[in-house]
């Protein structure tokens, strides 16, 4: 399309279909007018812009807004390009003229440069690389990937499971009765001196919460049964103070009697 | 360099008669370019049939690409008939020293992973044990993968009938998991609360069951 | 056959003294043999480091390298620099024949061109100040098919007002026009030399547009 248009300067007008837009317009004008773009007539460029337009109009009334907001932008350009040199704003349409003509320079460059590439011999086109390359790979899989999250895990998973799996049985329970607390309770309080912590004649080892208490309970009543039989004193301070325990002692006897 | 075409489907006249097609050498050195660049460039083996419609008139796609293959002996890329056609591959002697080595790291699938964690938490435990503890059957197969990644060992043998063999970790596991010795590992409590020991408190520590 | 490595970078000491790096033919051969079996079983540019390893002690990348595209001119696949290293490519003379077989991808409208050489010229570039460049709004198709086309890539962001992304060209890039580095570009101020006759025709060259 732009190609037809180039060949027939006079004919740029017929429509504004072949253009990418406003600059690609301003480019062909400036293009035709065979100069150095640097040293384009920007008002003669103007006019032709406008003319163009003009004449698209004619044929078709729509007109993207672009194509009419540069038309406005380059009417106001040029009145203040032909205005009386004292007039104050004059540099800054010097300043915008040249604005515009870099612009144009540098989409010409940028159209040489995408020339300058297609020129090029391209891959897959004119030249062809390996089609199918070979793998000079070798997968070792010897490695394992597994850290020690991973391990923990399965650990924790696998006992889950198999826990939730398992029907509930009630642990049997290991409990210490009256019978062994007496028993331990007589061996244990002839070689206390003095007042000690009932829990002190508990059997050792006991983890478990409820077996501990169970023997706590044993032991109580273990003590206050020998307490009964005069073999001990007991003693609490207060209510939920430890229960203290001692060996009953010889005197206090005749003050029972 | 060149071959006179030798198809044995079409055993040509030895000599005057009119071979149907003794192309000349300059069509035929053009045929043999054309074949080189186009299995070059092919993603996949260039059969004789592709390639015939790029060469010159006269030349036999088939003799032209036994002769390519004839004259890059020696290359350090050779000509060879694969599946389907021609293509080009390394010579077997460079390729040892081209070959570059990727590490794949294998997974454990679960079963290994789980196995695994209970010998290193048991050991040393018999394979009844980690059935029992896993609640699930051990297959021969998971714990000869273990066997074989050097990750446990069998340690003695379990003094009950049967005899059976005790396993347990080996330097290797520690070295895979970055411990410095197994009681590195945390404690067994603190990844999963046991039924053996404080569960106890009838309704606490079971709150799925 | 053999060539002794042409480096104008490093005009080796004529006899005696003691050149860093002569190394023996034979080992130059082999390291010949090996640089061509790796660049040509590569689909990408291979990089002198990454062919270094694999030489014998002695042979220089770059040297052997440059020794086997001197060797390969002529062929029917040529060893040309190409985005930072070699690659293995068939003669331009070829195309016309192998393009009757290999198919050949469209050619990329000159909205696309144009705005690919703007994206080389200026990049990292955001979508505006191409659309600023070109005067016309750039279309998601346009983008996408240079995207597909892996020519260009986003490179970071640019920290203004809703952070626009930015544009920048690919290894491919160099590789599918023939360019060893960005630097191969025409400078700017060549672009555009001849005033009068200037790129004769935007969109030449593109005879599909």
């Amino acid at each position: 399309m732009s190609e037809a248009a180039r060949t027939a300067p006079p004919a740029l007008h017929l429509t504004l279909e072949g253009f990418e837009g406003p600059l690609d317009l301003l480019l062909e004008l400036a293009r035709a007018q065979k100069v150095d773009l640097q040293a384009i007539s920007i008002v003669s460029l103007v006019d032709q812009y406008l003319a163009v337009l003009e004449q698209a109009r004619a044929v078709r009334l729509e007109i993207a807004a672009d194509w009419l907001v540069m038309a406005a932008w380059l009417a106001w350009l040029k009145s203040r390009l032909l205005l009386p040199e004292e007039a104050a704003p004059d540099e800054d349409a010097e300043a915008l003229a040249g604005a515009l003509t870099d612009r144009l320079v540098e989409l010409e460059r940028m159209r040489a440069a995408a020339a300058w590439l297609a020129g090029r011999l391209q891959l897959g086109y004119e030249v062809f690389a390996r089609g199918a390359a070979e793998s000079l790979t070798v997968q070792d899989r010897s490695g394992i990937a597994a850290d020690l999250p991973a391990l923990l895990q399965a650990y924790a998973a696998a006992r889950r499971r198999a826990l939730a799996r398992r029907p509930y049985t009630p642990k049997p329970r290991r409990l210490w009765t009256v019978q062994e607390a007496l028993a331990r309770l007589s061996r244990m309080v002839g070689g206390l001196p003095d007042w000690s912590v009932l829990q002190r004649f508990l059997p050792e080892g006991l983890a478990d919460p409820v077996e501990r208490r169970a023997a706590l309970a044993s032991t109580l009543i273990a003590a206050l049964e020998t307490a009964r039989g005069g073999g001990v004193e007991l003693r609490q301070d207060r209510p939920f103070g430890p229960i203290l325990i001692r060996r009953r002692l010889e005197k206090p006897d005749a003050k029972a009697a | 360099m060149q071959r006179p075409p030798e198809d044995a489907t079409d055993p040509f006249p030895p000599a005057g008669g009119a071979p149907p097609a003794e192309p000349d050498p300059a069509a035929f050195e053009q045929a043999l370019r054309l074949a080189e660049a186009l299995v070059f460039a092919s993603d996949r083996p260039v059969t004789p049939a592709r390639l015939q419609p790029v060469l010159p008139p006269g030349c036999e796609a088939r003799t032209v690409l036994e002769a390519l293959a004839a004259r890059c002996a020696g290359r350090p890329v050779a000509l060879v008939e694969v599946a389907g056609g021609f293509a080009f591959r390394t010579a077997p002697d460079l390729a040892p020293a081209l070959t570059r080595v990727v590490e794949v790291p294998r997974r454990l699938p679960r079963a290994a992973m789980e196995t695994l964690a209970i010998i290193a938490y048991h050991q040393p435990v018999t394979r009844a044990e980690i059935e029992e503890i896993r609640g699930a059957s051990l297959s021969q197969q998971t714990l000869e993968a273990l066997l074989e990644m050097g990750l446990i060992a069998p340690r003695g043998r379990k003094e009950v009938p049967g005899r059976p063999t005790l396993w347990a970790t080996t330097p290797r596991f520690l070295e895979q998991f970055g411990l410095r010795a197994l009681s590195d590992l945390p404690r067994r409590e603190e990844l999963v609360s046991e039924p053996t020991l404080p569960l106890a408190a009838p309704g606490s520590g079971q709150p799925t069951a």
